[in-house]
């Protein structure tokens, strides 16, 4: 195994074991050496007694993946060694707590390295107490794994620090038993070497967080629901420091409103949640789109439908992001990974302003929680711009037209405060000015005429941002001629990538579109992009294909042979390399 | 000696380009026009206030004053006003809307505003009615009361909009009648100036729909406490007046001096949002980055 | 024009002055003749003050149009002259009132026949108010169409015979005054014969909530929303007799919930609203599918987005109804009349409890608002299926599973209280007795069998529907081998026939393609059914085209060419024949 | 003499199948069991209870007891549970919930039912948390509490949910400790008992995010109020206790005789609709044609 560039390592017990814990302890250790992280958590919606694991994918180059056979498992609970040690790779170390796992496991399977570690035995000292056993097996795990323990030691100083010194000694102590437990008693042969490069060790929701902040964030107001809470609970920190407003509010409907109401008075504001949280803002996101509002609403998808599987994964939003009674304007954005939900937050506080309407990220369970290393981020790329945002207008300016009629659908935004034109913005089908003509006037032919300006112009947006190659086509990636090609969109970049790389390694001609623009689509060059491409197949973490649909009914093209997943589980790069030969999609 | 800058602010000025279209006699024309003078006496000048409604005929009611204005969604006027308020709180905001918005749909924002004491008001044109929809029962009509939508007769208890307030911990409670606009319009302006969450409830009847609770039901039946000696410091002298059967009182019931919410961001609303420079400055992203290291 | 068989009629004041009580006598004055009528309603969201008009089309035979030009109109107020006389037919006759009309109406057009009516000087008797001068008016009005105008004072009789008998003379006494004027004044040559059936003379909503009777509704539950409102109204006053629920709840999220909890108990449940409170009834829609709760949902779409033109036509909620978070199954109608909506209202409520998932019934305005004649509902064309519903299960049946995994996707449903067979319905993901899969068993191999098998389950139901013929294919109307098809769907149903007669009349080979079921779809079949057309043209009441893009999606059939309509006011036949003319869209 | 028919109700028939995934010591398997207690000693069947939650960890309570449940959405049991109960009015409908669940996301339908007072009970499992999300304020978290979501402290005043279920017009208003069972089954089953709506306030202690409001915290902190004469009939006296703030009392604070809504329905409730035949009597056919001719 010496030569290997990378580990995967798997941390498993019950809710509460800390196994977050001892993940953050071991992806710093590896993030700060410099080498690259892809972890995926699998947790479930109890608090404790449930069965959670973290899978950390370890490698000295980028890991797309988290990987499906771990080559080391940790195990905590009674209920670990049934579920994982199916799942190991041949030859793979299993550490684990002899307290609480006290069967003979190989006679599960035979072919892997078992370690028991005693903490009685072997913690025996003041200070102590057991629930630091995941410390233990850790210092085991990552001095077997070839770690630099001294990266690890120095985290628990940090970490602790504001606990005071015994805490710290106390874990380094713990640490270390399991570090000389390790150097006694195994032999793995694993070493990585990382490039001493510090790496960001987070997750989607923490870079939408940053991504946000960078973008110029003012307001943020969000009602917890999984798996968005993340972001709220990272902005909520940043608050005093990046000098934002962040309100949890009573539900959703005040969520999104709140930020609309916010959007509306001039500043930056967003707002989160996950599918039946967003459905809770349907009507408020078609209240933007009338009172062209700049807003950016962000659904972390989860598997549905309804409550669902709060704490597994599904693309499955997208028809909800596309509904709201009548039309309106509106762009939907899926970023393809923890980098990309960064910029893409960012940007799309750029977009809501420019085109004054709802924006919306689809994010997903996996995308937003698992942790990754990422480069430090280069904020440099964000710029701020306003569009066709005013504080004030010049002395002697012709009365204000809120609603003015434009040929690009976007109409000078005024802020509201400006002394000499005040305006008034209805939900109702209005004019220029903002007045109202459902009113007195509904049906009355100049009424008939307001509407029939107000409204395509406000579509008419949708055509501006195709026209301003706002909307990003897909990404191809790979031999642009091959025979087959993989299409994705969101959080799936990563995985497909990594089954078009193993795939051509197998001989195949693959390549990979991905879409992280999802609406409004550009028929026309959507179409000769399609048609470049041999033969097309769509991955979709759903099962009705919903992307899919979306491309047939914006642009013509049909999908026709489709990769699903909807278990509730992210794909893997094996998974789909697995679909592709079993439905002998390529012909190689 | 200032002459432009210092020109002293009149009702005029507040008065809107668009006619109300409310139905002659409705209640909500009393309310508007106290509005106005309220506004004008105080020597606000029209644009620094953005008034917030729902939707309902007294929801209309920005459309037809000369101030900022935002015509929402049923039920939702509450938490989009705050959303402005924390974003410029150099306006003053104002939310408006009916009984239906704010004590049917919208109740629960009703409650959180009142608890969280952002620094607005909040009036209530309450005419025990659905006007807009044209006359079902609201969450004040009577018990009994035949409506489109109960012709046998309202089977639920009226709700008590003061005790409720109350109970919710609103710093500010009172209660006018728009046929009483003496007492009215020194209610809102005591109201605009309390610092915190300031709800008026405002009998404003429908002369279309609602053929109980009337112009004349109101002035049959109100009385006005401050004349009574009504200690507005004391909850529970303004939950024993607010559960009183036989009588309707009219005035501020309760005023609590109590920190408004931007207190509790004080540092980050040390000037308004919307006058912060975007973007983070060098050192702020340096943190951000090293966070995750 | 006496060899007519049918006269528009406009009616036009402000709201307040009466339009619709002169409606109602007018238009039952026709129905009890036998004569068929067809009226439009335009009206504004202000409860005074607003221009109202009613316009009213008569005739021997089905109407299937409001019609464009009036051929006699009754003019209340000062605005209604500049509206109205330019949409007349030339030659045709308005009654007006002068002491609101003071002006020469000549000076507008000069092709017109003009009579003022003096109310002062005519009705100069005891208990007669100004505001009955819409009853003079009538009188003048039903006399010069040539109508029985016993008919008319028989109705004065029933309407007010509880307000007393002095109401019902004094109404009688000025309507006689209006009779008589016309006699000595008039001269149209206008007379319309009835078949003497009498006919009902109602609203789209009026017949959806009988249709709901009629199906055994008993539990409704909705909060106000125009233009669904009428339905409450309507149920509200037939509840005690019929022995329902009528519930008024606090707002839409309540009334959907309310009626789910009533369907789960075993009672036939449904809600009403509009677009905007259809938003807040998505998450409830999923629940529902989740749940595999029995439930209807009767969306009334109003012109859009947001509050849009509460009072005003549009056909732009598909995308609404076919949101929600993940994949559910769901059906959606949209009735194609008023006699239609009456059957399709008893049929959704089948069709919820044979496949346990929510039906969608989409309304809109127009249809829900405007009068018109109907033959007597034939009731025992409706029969009541209650599918796999089960009051109680044999003694000793084996312990039951609320969500039995079967071929159809659909389960044996007990209902609750049955003794010995409880059980927890949960909106998380659960296995075939109920219990949850993601509190601590997700992410497990148990756990992603069993959603495995529960959401194909739940999914499999839309291909039952299919399978078992229970989702009807769109009618095809006129010559199977028309040169071009007109594509609708809901309401347009009549407009379209209109427009095909006229176009035809005029040489045109055209036919007409009618969806009423929109989803889910029968792709083959659809197909082969658009392949069978020669060039189609889609019909939609909208500006992005929802349902082409919706069969597109469903079917891969592109529709190429559109006629759409999107001001707020419905179709009628001849904008249709405009529209086809002016676009050349056939060639005949 | 009857043997199977009146077969005694016990504990026994109360238990569920599935284990309560409740992290040990959490507070709401006190209730559950108090519940199951109360059920079992008024001698209700287990399949004659229907038991509606929303979502949180609280409401995941119908899941663990062997009566009929439905786990539905996050604020929403009440309106399900209403619906459930007017189609059959002969189960005994409970609800129940977080917090979170009924004074956050769901307290419109908590006033509104309220007034309404269908003859249902109400549980509220109140840990001042919002659990299941794992630990952001919620409507009774104490004003400056460090939660995930207020990490620099709650800003908002709490709920007193007591106070608003008077002010609402409820007709029976208790609160509860799931650590004092002797006192919460005796409430229970009066609540049960009670011909309208019941609204029990529970603290049922969130052993792993809320360090504040711990089962130490209750004990210290709580007395019954029965001991102290109480009057149950009156609102004003129950007002009072509710609005106490140095110490917290457990008990029916409040009890009014008042027509449930089934009251108003009795011509359509003459039997539970489930029971109704379905489908029309020509006469009615009939009736409803005419109507329109
Ligand atoms: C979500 C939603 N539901 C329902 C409506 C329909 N609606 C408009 S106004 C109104 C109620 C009006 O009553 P109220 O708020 O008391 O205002 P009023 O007209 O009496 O002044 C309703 C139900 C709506 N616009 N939006
Ligand atoms: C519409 C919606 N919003 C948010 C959530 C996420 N969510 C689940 S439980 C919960 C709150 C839990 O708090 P509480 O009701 O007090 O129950 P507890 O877990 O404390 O018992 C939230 C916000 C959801 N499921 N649905
Ligand atoms: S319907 Fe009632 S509330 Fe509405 S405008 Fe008329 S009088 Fe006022
Ligand atoms: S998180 Fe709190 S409320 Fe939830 S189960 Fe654990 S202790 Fe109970
Ligand atoms: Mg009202
Ligand atoms: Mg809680």
């Amino acid at each position: 195994m010496s030569e290997k560039k990378n580990v995967i390592v798997r941390i498993a017990g019950a809710a509460g074991d800390g196994i977050a814990s001892t993940g953050e302890l071991f992806g710093k250790t590896c993030s700060r050496m410099g080498l690259h992280v892809m972890a995926y958590n699998a947790y479930q919606s109890a608090i404790r007694g449930g069965h959670v694991w973290l899978q950390l994918n370890v490698g000295e180059e980028k890991t797309r993946c988290h990987g499906e056979q771990p080559d080391v498992a940790l195990l905590l609970n009674k209920t670990s060694p049934e579920v994982h040690i199916p799942d190991m790779k041949s030859g793979g170390i299993v550490f684990y707590d002899i307290s609480k796992i006290k069967e003979d496991l190989s006679v599960i399977r035979d072919d892997l390295q078992y370690y028991g570690l005693d903490f009685k035995e072997l913690c025996d000292f003041p200070g102590v107490s057991p629930v630091m056993v995941n410390v233990l097996l850790a210092g085991a795990l990552i001095q077997t794994v070839g770690l630099d323990t001294g990266v690890s030691l120095e985290f628990f100083k940090e970490k602790f620090t504001k606990k005071g010194d015994e805490i710290v000694e106390v874990n380094q102590k713990v640490f270390n038993a399991g570090v000389a437990w390790a150097k006694a008693n195994t032999k793995s042969g694993l070493s990585l070497k990382g490039d001493g490069k510090k790496r960001m060790f987070m997750t989607g929701n923490d870079a939408i967080g940053m991504g946000l902040l960078a973008g110029g964030l003012k307001s943020y107001a969000a009602y917890p629901m999984s798996p968005a809470t993340g972001i709220l609970h990272y902005l909520s920190t940043q608050a005093k420091k990046a000098k934002i407003i962040v309100k949890q509010t009573e539900d959703e409907l005040a969520a999104a409103n709140f930020a609309i109401g916010a959007g509306h008075a001039g500043v930056r504001a967003a707002t989160a949640t996950s599918g039946g949280g967003y459905c809770l803002m349907v009507e408020a996101v078609g209240l933007a789109g009338m009172l062209e509002i700049p807003v950016v609403l962000i659904n972390v998808q989860r598997g549905g439908p309804s409550t669902g599987l709060p704490t597994k994964q599904e693309q499955a939003d997208i028809k909800l992001v596309m509904g709201g009674n009548g039309d309106f304007p509106r762009i939907v954005i899926a970023p393809k990974d923890v980098e990309d939900a960064f910029f893409q937050s960012a940007r799309a506080l750029n977009l809501a302003e420019k085109y004054q309407c709802p924006v919306i990220i689809l994010s997903d369970l996996f995308l937003s929680e698992h942790y990754q290393t990422v480069d430090p981020f280069d904020f440099s790329k964000i710029s701020i711009e306003r569009g066709k945002f005013m504080k004030e207008l010049p002395a002697g300016a012709a009365r204000y037209k809120r609603y003015e009629v434009t040929e690009d659908g976007i109409s000078p935004r005024l802020m509201p405060g400006a002394a000499g034109h005040m305006y008034c913005s209805g939900s109702d089908e209005h004019d220029e000015n903002g007045e109202l003509i459902s009113d007195i006037l509904a049906g009355l032919p100049r009424a008939i005429d307001v509407r029939m300006k107000m409204h395509p112009k406000r579509m008419r947006k949708e055509e501006t941002m195709l026209k301003e190659n706002d909307i990003n086509l897909p990404e191809i990636v790979g031999p642009k001629d091959a025979k087959l090609t993989l299409l994705g969109w969101g959080s799936t970049f990563d995985y497909i990538e990594e089954a078009c790389e193993t795939l051509r390694a197998d001989g195949l001609s693959v390549n990979h579109l991905h879409f992280t623009d999802l609406y409004p689509m550009d028929r026309e060059k959507l179409v000769e992009v399609f048609n470049s491409c041999n033969e097309i197949v769509a991955v979709e973490n759903n099962m009705s294909n919903q992307m899919s649909k979306l491309i047939l009914a914006e642009t013509g093209f049909e999908l026709k042979r489709f990769i699903n997943r909807f278990d509730g589980e992210p794909f893997t790069g094996e998974y789909i390399v697995n679909a592709v030969k079993e439905k002998e999609l390529a012909h190689a | 000696m200032p002459e432009i800058t210092d020109k002293p602010v009149t009702i005029a000025d507040y008065k809107g380009d668009v006619h109300p279209d409310w139905c002659p006699g409705c209640g909500d024309f009393g309310v508007l026009s106290v509005l106005q003078r309220a506004l004008a006496e105080m020597g606000i000048p029209a644009n620094e206030v953005m008034i917030v409604s729902g939707i309902g005929c007294s929801s209309n009611l920005p459309g037809f004053i000369n101030t900022y204005g935002l015509h929402t969604l049923h039920g939702r006027s509450l938490p989009i006003a705050q959303g402005f308020k924390l974003a410029n709180h150099a306006m003053n905001v104002v939310a408006c809307g009916g009984d239906g918005d704010g004590y049917g749909i919208g109740v629960g924002h009703f409650i959180h505003a009142m608890r969280r004491n952002i620094d607005m008001t909040y009036v209530v044109m309450n005419n025990s009615i659905y006007g807009l929809t044209t006359g079902q029962t609201s969450p004040t009509s009577g018990l009994n009361m035949k409506t489109k939508s109960t012709p046998f007769g309202n089977p639920e208890m009226p709700l008590n909009p003061i005790a409720l307030a109350l109970s919710a911990g609103c710093s500010f409670v009172a209660r006018g009648f728009s046929g009483n606009p003496k007492q009215l319009v020194e209610i809102y302006k005591a109201a605009v100036k309390h610092k915190g969450f300031a709800y008026i409830d405002t009998f404003s009847p429908c002369v279309t729909f609602n053929k109980v609770n009337t112009a004349q039901f109101y002035r049959d039946n109100t009385y006005e406490i401050e004349g009574e000696n009504h200690d507005k410091t004391s909850k529970a002298a303004a939950l024993e007046r607010a559960l009183e059967t036989d009588r309707i009182g009219t005035g501020i019931f309760y005023v609590q001096e109590r920190s408004q919410y931007e207190e509790f961001e004080k540092e980050v609303l040390e000037k308004p949002l919307v006058q912060h420079e975007l973007g983070l400055s060098k050192d702020l992203q340096h943190k951000l980055i090293e966070q995750f290291v």
